[in-house]
């Protein structure tokens, strides 16, 4: 059984991370394009839940919620958003592509749909190495208009590889509303054709997210192939931090923001049990002291040495052509 | 003449161009309603109606063959792909067919299309954001590619391009985004052809979008030690405008390139190859590219500043050549 | 009312010319990579009849039927099989490339689904010109694994363009069958995710090819948006000329060569009317005739001029870079 | 030493990485019960079963993205993309995706992907299946780029590529696929390496692929006349050789770059850019490029022959070279 609190804590922990974050940019301390998954938290949370640390992970461009589920830590995150050698990209790549085989997570990625045939690889890899590993790969509705998309619930029907898709549908790409971008609202339909299963919850309902994500994993683990996971959210925060999303009806975000994911859930153990607001006020101000301290440390470092940024390229460093010095 | 910032002079291009001409078409993600992701199609819905401005799905291959399919049946579209890293989704419609389909039809069909790109280079969008892919198009005949470095030229440009009836592919530099300039909304500015930005005699520094304010910064450096470089603002990626260059180097015998993108097989490459071979006999010294290092563009932006080519590295490359 | 004479004529040239093909590859006389669609005429042909001839196709790898039935004639297709500069292409880009703009033929297409965006794009241009031209795609089910198919559906969808996607289903991809490379081989389902119409038709029978494209047709110039359209057929040819295609149950083969689409109308006809056989030899003889003259004069025509080949890569010449004598 | 013949080369390539590493996984269009559309993967799904030979749906970005998760995973995957052409279909994979990965991961991540391709060149494929994008992969940094001229080479580079920790494309000569050679599979051929194939004093002949016999041809020729001609096979695209090219013009002090691609930021301008650049000092003379011309490829035999670099080319070319 999974433990609620805990679920709560990964999901006070994000948004810790991104409210922090938001305002670090605000105050220039950190820069880069900066999308956060503010109210979203319950579909990374109850979905990485229902995986073990050994399975795989692939993430979008909303993706800091997805990799501190996962168990990404802060601090190497913070220090990413910094330009740190501690980040987890070295400080060289930014928080769009945050990646750690330890924790499982195959990255984030700063393109719609382009995480999708890396995660149907992970699972291909396990399903060929005859382990139980799933695979989880995350992204938003509109990445269903992306072709690579379809290729991949093909690829994962067909070898009934043991992968979970996960859409995270907050009914906007950028700017763009699901209505003038999707034939139809309904991503839960593309199941069908492929033969995959297909679950929708509430996104909004950890609880829920985490119960149809389990059942998702548990097929997979078996061997019984894919599913189509459907979750409906929303973001609250603009596409990225600076987008005064004055495109949406405020009314909506009102709605949505009624339904805070974290306030839910906190409703829902108050109920339960009277001592749960202590414990759960204690787990939100130990996110938030955690969050600053990975602040302050990230913050201490030096910036990520400049030559650093021709490392990795290659597994071992080859004669680099170019460069301004060249 | 107005003055205008960049992305205005875009956005003037494409109402000049659909208030003339009612064939001209604007489709991409987040163009419509919108107004473009940074603004440079702002207005166009409202003027000029639903039909001819869409906001499309994220679906960078259809965008660009059904604005194929649109400028081989009578319409001249400009189709957006919003970073030049997505070029990559689009690259079969791109290349295997737009570019094709005059010459495969037996120059029945024609291909009225333009592509507007963002490069998102210096501007903190890294590794998937910033790439300068300008030589994958200048390698593949059927397209012609332009780059324009200021807002008279993101103007004529784009103008031109809509008004040829080949598919030719603008890029555009976030980086300049918001850079003012004068704004001659007669002059067309011609594809094929480089501009000399600054005359000078004792060596050709070649750039184009974000690196020419670099080289004109080298170039200032320079002058103050009386050494005078012609500063060439390629902008023409294809065709490139081989006289032009060539005459440069006719005239200093020495030649740096400065580009954002890689030095491996860039447009730099072609370059460097042309003064080797057919301006080989006025060369003086060797042929020096400023480029990136071979790597992925950093988010950070001190990794992202070291990244770039600066004045600071055209000037010591200037001086090495100049040595000899 | 459709004439069912006419309809048989278009399939026996689409025959007399592919069997021409193949002999003449056969014998050398003519180069390059050939695929028949001998067995496929049906749908080439019930689809076109149901278009006029400022409606567009686009068409496939496997595109001699669509294009003659579309209105190519078999003299300037031959011609460029020939590699003459009468030939629809100059000459230069053989028979995968055929187009023309006055039979409204976007094009033949060497890459799978690669002309599926082209003919929603037409379809687009006839939206916004305020013209009622209709497009039709075909593809083959191969093409449904690539992704662009599902972005062109779903473009399609939302704009109610005026396209009909054919989807020429003989159930292989080259060697590949289709249990190995679609998870489901419903193509029809696909519609409902996008909420557009749908038609299932037997791919072998003209007649009912032609019914459902009517009421696809009528539909899109209507203004009531797209329909797909898959047609259950067969290919009797290898996937190339060449191709033993030893991969294939020899009885598959057979039993649907019992379905010959010419043979199937030319039965309804005779059963009809006795005179029909006789009308119906008369028309092959005269496809065939009409073959063996465009043979003739293509063979006799000289080669495309070797400098033809330079031409036409821009409107209006440009100095040419490069080239063996640069 | 066994003679083989190219495609078979290539087959027995992957059959001894597949039997010594249970990690080698081969993917792709008709790979596994047709065995290959030209037969490279005949008999690996018989000896090591359907998971580890899969034939794929014709879905050239998940083929390639899914092969870059398994690299990402612990398998070393063989993907293949069945004509270069169609890299445009998996180029984001490729291009943002996999060459990225081990950079933007901080170096935790590595990806052990081969990418096998042929290229049509000079086989009446046409213009979408004979393009010679090879300048595109060199232009990316993360890949690793090669391209066999023989059947040893296509046997050790393969090897090599599959043992390799990072993504190589292994681009195949279709013109090429049934010559015969010797096969050395004791001998690995290190990525990165250029080969001497003739040595020649007068002037230097850098080609690859299917321009290596051709080259080899205008040597024999000029031999005739007493000139020496250093051919050297390039075979390693990306990185390139630039010690032994650099060597050779030092030795030659001229150059001329057979290829067929289209010469505009060809890999051609990059050989040239070198000379002109680090080798200017002992260029005696231009550099001359013999490239197909800035067209599409021709489907008509006699106009694909008229096309592509031949001998006589080469020949008239050096000779240009040689009068200076
Ligand atoms: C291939 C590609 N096309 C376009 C973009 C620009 N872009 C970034 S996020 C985004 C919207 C994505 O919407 P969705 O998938 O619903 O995710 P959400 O932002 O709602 O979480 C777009 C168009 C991109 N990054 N990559
Ligand atoms: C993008 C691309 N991938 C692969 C190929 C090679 N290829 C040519 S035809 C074909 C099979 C197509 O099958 P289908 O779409 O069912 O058409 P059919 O040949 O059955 O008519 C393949 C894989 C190609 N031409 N283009
Ligand atoms: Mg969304
Ligand atoms: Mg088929």
């Amino acid at each position: 059984m999974v433990d609620p609190y805990a679920l709560y804590e990964t999901m006070a922990r994000i948004r810790s991370f991104e409210t922090a974050a938001s305002k670090l940019l605000a105050q220039t301390r950190i820069g880069g394009f900066l999308h956060l998954s503010i109210g979203q938290e319950a579909v990374a949370v109850g979905v990485c839940a229902a995986l073990r640390r050994d399975d795989l992970i692939s993430s979008t461009h909303r993706g800091h919620g997805h990799c501190i589920a996962k168990g990404g830590t802060v601090e190497r995150m913070m220090a990413e958003m910094f330009g740190r050698e501690s980040g987890y990209c070295k400080g060289r790549a930014g928080s769009l592509h945050i990646a750690d085989p330890n924790a499982g997570i195959l990255g984030a990625n700063a393109i719609v749909g382009g995480g999708l045939p890396m995660g149907v690889g992970a699972a291909l890899s396990a399903q060929v190495r005859g382990s139980d590993q799933v695979s989880a790969v995350f992204f938003g509705e509109g990445a269903v208009a992306e072709g690579v998309f379809h290729e991949c619930l093909n690829l994962a029907g067909l070898w009934r590889l043991p992968v979970v898709f996960v859409c995270e549908h907050n009914s906007w790409a950028e700017m763009t509303p699901v209505t003038t971008h999707l034939a139809a609202p309904d991503v839960e339909e593309f199941a069908v054709p492929y033969r995959i299963a297909s679950e929708v919850a509430d996104g909004n309902d950890v609880l829920v997210v985490h119960d149809a994500a389990s059942r998702a994993v548990a097929r997979a683990r078996a061997g019984e192939g894919p599913t189509l996971l459907v979750c409906r959210t929303y973001r609250w925060r603009g596409h990225f931090e600076g987008d005064p999303a004055t495109y949406r009806d405020p009314d909506e975000l009102a709605a949505w923001q009624e339904r805070d994911p974290l306030r839910a859930l906190r409703e829902v153990l108050v109920a339960e049990d009277t001592s749960a607001a202590a414990r759960l006020d204690a787990l939100d101000a130990e996110a938030e002291r955690a969050v600053q301290r990975a602040v302050e440390a990230a913050e201490a470092e030096p910036p990520a040495p400049v030559g650093t940024v021709v490392e990795d390229v290659y597994r071992a460093p080859l004669a680099i052509h170019g460069g301004a010095h060249a | 003449m107005p003055e205008l910032k960049y992305w205005q002079a875009i956005r003037s291009a494409l109402r000049d161009e659909m208030a003339r001409d009612e064939r001209v078409l604007v489709l991409g993600e987040d163009v419509a309603q919108p107004g473009g992701p940074f603004g440079a199609t702002k207005g166009l819905l409202d003027e000029f109606g639903p039909s001819r401005v869409r906001d499309t799905p994220i679906s960078e291959a259809a965008i660009m063959g059904a604005a194929l399919g649109a400028a081989m049946t009578g319409l001249r579209p400009v189709a957006e792909i919003m970073f030049l890293d997505f070029m990559t989704l689009a690259a079969d419609q791109l290349v295997n067919q737009a570019a094709k389909v005059s010459w495969m039809s037996g120059g029945r069909f024609h291909v009225p299309l333009v592509v507007r790109t963002i490069c998102g280079n210096r501007r903190g969008t890294g590794p998937q954001h910033a790439q300068s892919l300008e030589a994958w198009l200048a390698h593949v005949p059927g397209l012609k590619v332009v780059w324009p470095s200021s807002p008279g030229d993101a103007y004529g440009l784009l103008k031109t391009a809509i008004r040829d009836d080949d598919p030719v592919v603008v890029v555009e530099s976030l980086a300049l985004w918001g850079s003012r300039g004068p704004v001659d909304e007669g002059a067309d500015v011609p594809l094929g052809t480089a501009a000399v930005r600054q005359p000078g005699g004792d060596l050709t520094v070649a750039a184009w979008g974000a690196t020419v304010p670099v080289a004109l910064d080298a170039a200032r450096h320079l002058a103050d030690e009386g050494i005078g470089v012609e500063v060439v603002d390629v902008r023409s990626i294809s065709p490139l405008d081989e006289a032009t260059i060539l005459a440069s180097v006719a005239k200093t015998g020495r030649l740096v390139v400065v580009h954002d993108a890689v030095s491996p097989a860039g447009v730099g490459a072609e370059i460097a190859a042309l003064a080797a071979g057919q301006g080989f006999d006025t060369l003086r010294a060797p042929v020096v590219r400023v480029t990136a290092p071979f790597a992925p563009v950093p988010f950070a932006k001190h990794l992202e500043t070291a990244y770039y080519p600066q004045a600071d590295d055209v000037v010591a490359a200037a001086r090495r050549v100049l040595e000899r």
